[in-house]
């Protein structure tokens, strides 16, 4: 039954390697000099119009927001996509989140991988190291737009600090953050809180993602920092769900 | 000039990966790799205009171009969702056919319908 | 020094595709992403260092030690008379 | 309100709805969730409509809203465009996408977590119609196709699973190949919007040469593999055809068609763009025929029509790239668009129309084989259809594919070959039609004469699926009786400052004549694969191999091959 590596698939896999090689070569070859327009009027105004040092974070959360917005939405839907294909049988979409028959067991069958592989070691280690994984986390969050870091970095620190929580709580005694219910409420809540935050702007009649702090008079700083939290929640709760899950299946 | 023959080179390998092996698990990792290399290819041309990191400070002038990192910030996300997807996916063949071979899954798929 | 990064790369990414042992082409593909973000520090890229080493040596590393964990460790193709689906973790 | 926010709320209501679908099921169980999850689709599917009757009157007088989103600087900022064409495309998406989520109520899949995925994809569709920049052009279709991947998933067989695998694996790819594709051009050009691109490209000597063709065609490449056109099509029959039949319909009517115009925004601007839309052209007229041919020798009903939305897509990219090459600004050229475009549109809906017909009739019968079922219609009047509304459905889809007047499928394909003919690709697709012809009078006979067995079980057909096939036939009909206007509404749409000419005659003796060899050449070709060895043919064309290198290859190929085509005539 095992299948031969024949001429034709040799033949294949040299045809796509060649032709791709062709068309790579002049594209990775080229010296154009990389263009500085962006640069330049990043570095000469980026400030002043997004009131955020790291020009990185600028343009994630201000100038490209758009883009942070659909990347956000991937994840959400890879994360709900994902549990939803691995959960056994029944309809992939309509079972998986929040259901809570299904959470149920993802639950069980958490508690008893924890049960099964803990040792005196990870309980403690992993247990005491949670709280300060999800204080950094929250750190890495709100400091995006003065240092390296933001919504998305710190939001999958603070995932691993809830699935370490999930590792080192006690099975009857766990927190109700590593529950996945909880989790999934967060998750809704904060793309709910995303949608309407890029919606501020149209009430007050700045525009679709304008910037609404800025308007009512705070520092124009503000809206990224807002959008990096509502992002981190959101990251951290999705990939959160999404590890709690595939450790509980494990076994 | 080395540099990008060398990523163009990291491509390939990883288009292998992606072409020539018929483990699916295999080909998603071939997958991590391409887009690693073109994540790489977009950082390293980008900090040639510069020689600061882009978060402006007292006194700091000529940073690198922040539009590069800012764009694979979302593309490296993009890649591990898809990635996740993809191997759940995966999962659900392997438990439908019990092999990674792709050739294998297919013969196997059409044989039923 | 780029450029001594990159030859490491490549050679762990056919590491990662030619090895049995598709548990060890995770671990190297983890060293992948640590590489890469140390690379793009040094590149003057501190957020997509820190984004790289969270999402692909952290993120996808658990998503990949799970999945074949869940399946079956080793590349059947060097395997041949293996083909029971019996390794299928869970029953 | 601005008139930029106005055309956002296309985007946002969607994602509104979905927020809301999502948070009915974290919180709330039974009635409840039920009420909030039909709360966000209303959101998300009907609200747009108001939207959209608000903007009609602006992009009727041929203005487009144009701007940075955020209003920050355009050289960092994405910029965006709606005009005429971005209208049409949400019209397109927001009709089907409407008439499916209802047929969804009926047959499934059922949930909140469908209802979310669902209204995303349209969101990514309303987004990637209006983006005016190249890296929000990628995330949005990523957005997309993430989508597509787990709504095809849905259907929990094994092979939408192998299906997905493979479209995710290619596209995944080719999107990888559209980063190099932004690579090239950002740094040739150092924009991202299309109009930074145009400035940058004008500046440069040779238009940046071969670096810049390369990018073109990684870009082109990546979104064909979407549109399925010829070498790129392997993903698409196995995963429209093992969907959910709500999801094949969207899948087929709208999500191939979209990225299509979205790429024509970029290729009417960019100096090549027209080299580029010939192949493409060419490539499309080949499409229709050879997959016409395929789709003939298909058992599966629903495999059949997926191969047929490959010929149709054939049909829209053939004139699309035609247009491109004569340049919209000529009065052929803006023809062909706009028949391109109503083809597009009428195939949104029968396709639409044809999938659900199909789905309920199979699902009734529990038999997919063309060569096995007979008798439907009888099959479905013992699972308590009073009137026949899946048999004469199918009949108003079936009649209006195969471009039989008065229905919508005769006006489109009326219009693209008034503007192609003369050419070579009219012959492709007037052979096209008699293939298209014959494998539909293939496909009734499942409904015709006496059911072999008695249906056991007959399940009754949920009110759902009859007012949603019901709504999609009406529409079939009056875009078919009201052509002339359709036409006339497309073209001012377009507004493509093209010399007012005359519309296509649609009702001539030449185009009756033209009918009635359609339909004898349909018959005659119909009893040839009737035949012995007419069935052994297509026996053979059925089972040719296949495999999942085979995409790849076809990619490598048509990158390559588009990237020598440009370099040779750039």
């Amino acid at each position: 039954m095992r299948s031969k590596i024949t001429g034709l698939f040799l033949f294949q896999v040299f045809l796509c390697l060649v032709t791709i090689t062709l068309v790579l070569i002049p594209l990775f070859w080229t010296d154009i000099p990389w263009p500085t327009i962006a640069r330049d009027h990043m570095e000469n105004f980026g400030m002043a119009a997004s009131g955020a040092r790291n020009m990185v974070s600028a343009i994630y959360l201000g100038y490209r927001v758009f883009d942070t917005l659909g990347e956000t939405i991937v994840l959400l839907v890879a994360v709900s996509g994902t549990i939803g294909i691995i959960a056994h049988g029944g309809d992939v979409l309509a079972k998986g989140f929040g259901d809570p028959s299904r959470n149920e067991s993802l639950y069980q069958e958490k508690t008893t991988l924890v049960k099964k592989q803990r040792t005196a070691l990870l309980e403690v280690v992993t247990g005491k190291l949670g709280p300060v994984v999800l204080v950094f986390g929250f750190y890495v969050m709100l400091f995006g737009h003065l240092s390296p870091g933001g919504g998305f970095q710190g939001g999958v620190v603070v995932a691993s600090g809830i699935v370490f929580l999930a590792l080192g709580g006690r099975a009857d005694g766990s927190t109700r953050l590593t529950e996945a219910g909880v989790l999934a409420k967060l998750e809704s809540i904060s793309f709910l809180l995303l949608i309407l935050a890029s919606l501020s702007g149209v009430v007050f009649g700045g525009g679709f993602f304008a910037n609404t702090l800025a308007q009512a008079g705070m520092p124009e700083v503000g809206f990224i920092v807002l959008l990096n939290a509502i992002i981190g929640l959101k990251v951290g709760a999705g990939i959160g769900f999404m590890c709690i899950a595939m450790l509980g299946r494990a076994e | 000039m080395i540099e990008r023959m060398l990523l163009a080179l990291l491509f390939l390998i990883g288009f292998w990966g992606i072409v020539g092996i018929r483990n699916i698990i295999k080909k998603i990792f071939g997958l991590t790799i391409i887009n690693n290399a073109v994540v790489i290819l977009f950082i390293l041309e980008g900090s040639r205009i510069g020689n600061q990191v882009p978060i402006l400070e007292e006194g700091i002038e000529n940073i690198v171009d922040p539009v590069p990192q800012a764009l694979m910030l979302t593309a490296i996300v993009i890649g591990v969702c898809i990635t996740a997807l993809a191997l759940a996916l995966a999962f659900r063949l392997y438990r439908h056919s019990g092999t990674f071979d792709i050739d294998q899954i297919h013969r196997q798929v059409h044989d039923v319908t | 020094m780029v450029i001594v990064f990159l030859v490491l790369l490549i050679i762990l990414s056919a590491y990662t595709l030619v090895t049995r042992d598709l548990l060890y082409g995770v671990i190297a593909l983890s060293a992948i992403s640590l590489l890469s973000a140390l690379l793009f520090y040094l590149l003057h890229a501190p957020d997509v260092a820190i984004t790289e080493a969270a999402v692909g040596a952290g993120v996808s590393t658990v998503i990949f030690v799970w999945a074949i964990r869940a399946t079956e460790r080793f590349s059947p193709q060097d395997r041949p008379e293996k083909r029971n689906g019996s390794k299928g973790g869970k029953q | 309100m601005l008139p930029e926010d106005t055309v956002f709320a296309l985007v946002v209501l969607p994602l509104l709805g979905a927020a809301i679908a999502l948070s009915s099921k974290a919180f709330f169980t039974g009635k409840r969730k039920r009420n909030l999850e039909y709360l966000g689709a209303f959101v998300g599917l009907v609200l747009p409509w108001v939207v959209m009757i608000q903007l009609l009157p602006l992009v009727l007088t041929g203005q487009a809203i144009e701007g940075i989103i955020g209003g920050w600087h355009e050289s960092v900022g994405i910029s965006f465009r709606f005009d005429g064409l971005a209208w049409l495309v949400n019209l397109l998406g927001f009709t089907i996408a409407g008439a499916a989520w209802l047929y969804s109520l009926g047959p499934g899949p059922h949930g909140p977590h469908f209802t979310a995925v669902f209204l995303i994809q349209t969101s990514a569709l309303a987004a990637t119609a209006m983006t005016a920049d190249l890296f929000n052009l990628f995330v949005c279709l990523e957005v997309m196709g993430i989508a597509s991947y787990i709504l095809i998933a849905s259907s929990e067989k094994q092979g939408a699973f192998l299906a997905s695998f493979s479209y995710l694996m290619v596209s995944a790819t080719a999107m990888v190949f559209f980063l190099l594709g932004i690579y090239g051009i950002y740094r040739t050009t150092g924009a991202l919007t299309y109009t930074g691109i145009i400035n940058g490209l004008s500046g440069l000597p040779d238009h940046g040469g071969v670096v810049t063709y390369i990018s073109l065609s990684l870009i082109v490449g990546a979104v064909a593999i979407r549109v399925a056109v010829m070498p790129l099509y392997g993903w698409l029959p196995d995963s429209h055809a093992l969907a959910p039949h709500a999801v094949s319909s969207v899948l087929s009517g709208v999500l191939i068609k979209t990225p299509l115009f979205a790429l024509s925004r970029v290729l009417l601007l960019v100096p090549a763009g027209m080299y580029a839309g010939q192949l493409m052209g060419y490539a499309g007229a080949i499409t229709a025929l050879v997959a016409v041919i395929i789709a003939l020798s298909q058992s599966d009903a629903k495999r059949l029509l997926a191969y047929h939305t490959v010929s149709q897509i054939g049909y829209v990219v053939a004139a699309w790239g035609a247009a491109l090459y004569v340049g919209t600004h000529t009065l052929q050229g803006s023809i062909l668009m706009a028949g391109a475009f109503l083809h597009a549109l009428y195939h949104a809906m029968f396709k639409g129309l044809l999938f659900l017909s199909i789905g309920t009739t199979t699902d009734c019968a529990s038999q997919r084989n063309v060569y096995q079922l007979r008798g439907a219609a009888r099959l479905l009047k013992q699972a308590g259809e009073r009137i026949p509304i899946t048999t004469i459905t199918f009949v108003v889809g079936a009649l209006a594919i195969s471009a039989i007047p008065p229905f919508n499928g005769f006006a489109s394909k009326t219009t693209l070959s008034y503007g192609l003919k003369d050419s070579w690709q009219y012959s492709m697709l007037y052979a096209a039609g008699i293939g298209t012809m014959a494998s539909f009078i293939k496909l009734s006979r499942i409904y015709w004469s006496k059911p072999e067995q008695q249906n056991r079980f007959p399940v009754p057909v949920p009110n759902a699926n009859k007012i949603a096939q019901t709504f999609l036939a009406i529409l079939c009909l009056g875009t078919g009786i009201f052509a002339g206007p359709m036409y006339r509404f497309v073209v001012t749409l377009f507004a493509f400052g093209a010399p007012n000419g005359p519309a296509p005659v649609l009702y001539s003796t030449q185009t009756l004549m033209n009918t009635l060899i359609l339909i004898t050449g349909g018959t005659a070709v119909f009893l040839l694969a009737s035949t012995r060895i007419g069935h052994n043919i297509l026996k053979i064309i059925r089972e040719r191999p296949r495999d999942f290198q085979g995409l790849f290859v076809a990619f490598s190929l048509g990158v390559t091959g588009l990237s020598g085509w440009l370099l040779f005539w750039g």
